[in-house]
C-alpha cells in the first residue's frame, strides 16, 4: 500500500519566481525566506517520495467565474505552467499521475465530495513555484504530481472545516491505494497577507505563529473560524491557510515538526515554511 | 437560518461575494484575458475599443482608465484578475499596495519591514 | 419565506425538439407521450410559480472533459439554448435569476456541497425542452430559472444517496430564502435508455414504475443502490433518473402525487412525467 | 477497502469511467468541437487532417472512418461526444443502437415498441 511520508506546507507569492530568475537567493532581502529551504531539501533526500499531491489555490490562470470549482482535482498526464499576465518565464511541463489522480478523484467522490475533475489543466506560480523551492536544482520537478486546486478566488470559499475534512479524505485515499509507493503531500499558500483594499499591508505574525502551532498539535484549531474570519485574521489572502490545513489533515494521526520556517516580509507577505512528518 | 447572512464588516477590506462577482463580471472576464500577451498588446492599442468588447460599464471603464485601484474593486474587480490588469502597467502588489493605502511605495515597503521585526 | 409549489420530474430526449419543430403533438407515434402533459399545465395554472429551479445533466454542450464538475449552478441573468451538434433549432434564451442562484450557492457550499458556481452558462435540450413541454405556449419560458447541473457524463458520478442529500439540502436552501415567491423544482433525465454498447435499445418498465413508486412513498430506496447498479437495471442513460431523486428530495416531508405518465417508447427512451406536490 | 476497485460487469456495456475518459480524451476533444457548425464544416472537407489536429490514435482515426460505432466506444468515446458525429453523418440514436446491435433500423424500432406493449 502507498504510504504518505510527510507534508510541506510553504507560502507562494509571484516575487519568488522573479527572485530565483534573477539569482537573489543571497541578497539580504530575500535571504531569510530562502534560507529556510536546506533544511527541507536534506529531508527529501532521506524520504525520497515518488510522487506528489499537490494542494493550491488557482490564481485566474485556469479558472474564470463562468466555471469556478469548490475543488478540482487534475487527472492529466502533463500540467503545463503558462503566462499569469505578467510575462514572467515559465517553468517545464510538470509530469502528472494519472493513476493516483484517478484513484484519488474515485475515492474522494465516494465519500460525497463533489470535485470537479480535470483532464487539461494549467498550473501557476502557487504549484509551479513551491516545487522549485523544493526541487531547485532538477531543470524539470523529479515527481509526478497531481494537483488539487481549492477556491479562494469566489466566495462561497469552502470552509476551514470543510477542507479540514477534505484533506483527511484525501489521505485516507492515498492510504488505500494499492501501490508501494511513497507519496508526498503539499500545500501551498498563504500565511496573512492582503493585497487589496484600504487594509492592504497587512500581516498578522500573532495568529500565523498561533496557526502553524495547531498544525502540530491540535490541527482542527482552526475549523473554529469562518473564512470571514479568517480574512480578519490575516487578511484577503491569508485565507490561503486553506491548502496548510487540508495538507496537514491528509497526514493520519499525530505529527512531528521536522522542520519551520517565518520570515516577513516577502512582497507583500509573511512567509511560513513547515516540514511534518507522521509520528511513529 | 441563513448562512448567507452572517456577514461580518472588516474595515478596509472586502471578500468577493456573489455581488461583486455579478457586478464585476464584465471587468474580470476583461483581465482574465490579459493572461495572453496578445490580448495585452490589443488593449494597449486600443484600450477604449478593447474594454468596449468586453461591455464594461462606465464605473468600470472609468477606473481602468484613471488606473484607480480602489475604483476598480468597487467596481466589482476581483484581485487576483486585475493582478493581470497591473501586470501591463508594469506594477507589482506593493505599487498597488502603496496606491490603495496612500502612502508611497517606500513607505509601504518599510511597513512590511517594521511588521517582520522581532517576530 | 419562499414556498416550494412542488416537483415536475420527466424524460428529455433530443426527438422532442424535434416533434415540437415538426408540430407531431398528435402523431400517433408522439401522442401518448404529449397527452400526458395538459394535466400539467393545468396543475401550473393552479400553483403559477414565480421561479423553477431545474436539476438537469448536460451533454456536451456546457462541459467538457478538461472541466467537469459533480454539481454546477448557474448564476448567470440569462441561459442561452445553442447548437449541440446537430443543428436543431434553439430555444429563445432562458431568464435567469441570480439573487436566488447565490442564495442557493451560498447555502449549500455553507452545507459541504463542493459546487461549481458559473456565470456564463449555455444549456442544451435536457434544459430547453421539459420547460418547452410545460409551457408550449409562451414563446419565451415564463418564469426565471436557476440551472443545477449533476454530471452523468462521467464517473464517478454523485451516488443517488449523494444527489437525494443535494436535493433535500437544495429545499432547504429554498424554504430559508427570505422572498415570498414560490418555486418549483424540475428534475430531467431518464428513465430507463441506453444508447451505447451492444445492450443499446435497452428498457426496464418494471424498474421504472418501482422507481416512480418510490419517489411518493419512499424517496430514499432507490439509494440502496451505486450507479452501476441503476445502470445494470436501467441503461448507461437510466441513470440520469439521478435527477428525478434529487427533485423528489427537495420536497419537505411526505408528497401527494399530482399526475404521472409513462410511455415506452420515445425514440430509444421510456419516457416519465410526474407531478408531486407537499402533502397538507 | 477500494471504492474504485467495486467493478460491476454488465454485458453489452460499458460505464465511462477514468480508464476509457484517459484512452478517449483526443477523440471526445474532436467530437465536442462538433457543437460548431464551422468545426462540423472543417471536418467534412478534411476528415483526416482534423482528425490529426485533434491527435486521434490510429484506433480512433480508424473507427471514426469506417463510422464504427461500437469501434469508437471501444477507443474511448463517450457517447454524450459521440452523438455530435452522428450529428454529422445525419444519424440518429436508433440508427446508432441498430448499428451497434447488428439489427436492421426497422428491427431496432420494433424492439421498443414491443418493450412498451402491455405496460
Ligand atoms: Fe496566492
Ligand atoms: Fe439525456
Amino acid at each position: 500500500m502507498a504510504k504518505i511520508v510527510g507534508a510541506i506546507t510553504t507560502s507562494h507569492v509571484p516575487a519568488i519566481g522573479r527572485a530565483i530568475a534573477g539569482k537573489l537567493q543571497d541578497d539580504p532581502y530575500w535571504k531569510p525566506f530562502f534560507d529556510g529551504f536546506p533544511p527541507v531539501h536534506a529531508w527529501l533526500d532521506k524520504v525520497r517520495p515518488d510522487v506528489a499531491v499537490v494542494l493550491y489555490n488557482d490564481h485566474g490562470l485556469n479558472f474564470f467565474l463562468d466555471k469556478m470549482p469548490t475543488f478540482a482535482v487534475g487527472a492529466a498526464p502533463e500540467y503545463h505552467n503558462a503566462d499569469e499576465g505578467w510575462g514572467i518565464p515559465t517553468l517545464p511541463p510538470f509530469k502528472g499521475h494519472p493513476e493516483l489522480s484517478w484513484h484519488v478523484i474515485n475515492e474522494l467522490v465516494a465519500r460525497e465530495f463533489d470535485l470537479t475533475t480535470c483532464q487539461e489543466m494549467l498550473v501557476d506560480h502557487a504549484y509551479s513555484l513551491p516545487l522549485k523551492l523544493l526541487w531547485p536544482n532538477d531543470e524539470k520537478c523529479p515527481v509526478p504530481t497531481v494537483p488539487v486546486c481549492i477556491n479562494t478566488v469566489q466566495y462561497p470559499l469552502p470552509s476551514a472545516k470543510r477542507c479540514y475534512k477534505l484533506g483527511k479524505a484525501l489521505g485516507e485515499a492515498i492510504g488505500s491505494w494499492d501501490k508501494d509507493l511513497r507519496v508526498l503531500v503539499i500545500g501551498t499558500g498563504g500565511l496573512s497577507h492582503q493585497l487589496d483594499g484600504e487594509r492592504a499591508g497587512f500581516v498578522n505574525p500573532e495568529f500565523d505563529k498561533a496557526f502553524m502551532d495547531s498544525l502540530v498539535s491540535d490541527p482542527e484549531w482552526v475549523t473554529q473560524f469562518s473564512n470571514e474570519q479568517i480574512v480578519e485574521k490575516t487578511g484577503t489572502q491569508g485565507v490561503e491557510l486553506l491548502m496548510w490545513v487540508a495538507a496537514r489533515a491528509a497526514l493520519p494521526g499525530r505529527v512531528g515538526l521536522v522542520h519551520s520556517n517565518y520570515h516577513i516580509p516577502i512582497s507583500n507577505t509573511a512567509a511560513g515554511l513547515m516540514v511534518m512528518e507522521v509520528a511513529a | 437560518m441563513n448562512a448567507a447572512s452572517q456577514k461580518l464588516e472588516i474595515p478596509g477590506t472586502r471578500v468577493f461575494d456573489g455581488e461583486l462577482a455579478q457586478k464585476g463580471y464584465a471587468l474580470n472576464k476583461m483581465c482574465f484575458s490579459f493572461n495572453s500577451a496578445e490580448n495585452r498588446e490589443a488593449f494597449r492599442q486600443d484600450e477604449a475599443g478593447y474594454c468596449r468588447q468586453f461591455g464594461l460599464n462606465a464605473e468600470q471603464y472609468e477606473a481602468i482608465r484613471t488606473r484607480n485601484v480602489l475604483g476598480l474593486l468597487a467596481a466589482g474587480g476581483n484581485v487576483y484578475y486585475l493582478a493581470k490588469f497591473a501586470g501591463i502597467l508594469g506594477l507589482d502588489v506593493q505599487d498597488l499596495g502603496a496606491a490603495q493605502t496612500g502612502m508611497s511605495k517606500d513607505e509601504f515597503k518599510a511597513m512590511l519591514l517594521a511588521a517582520g521585526k522581532g517576530i
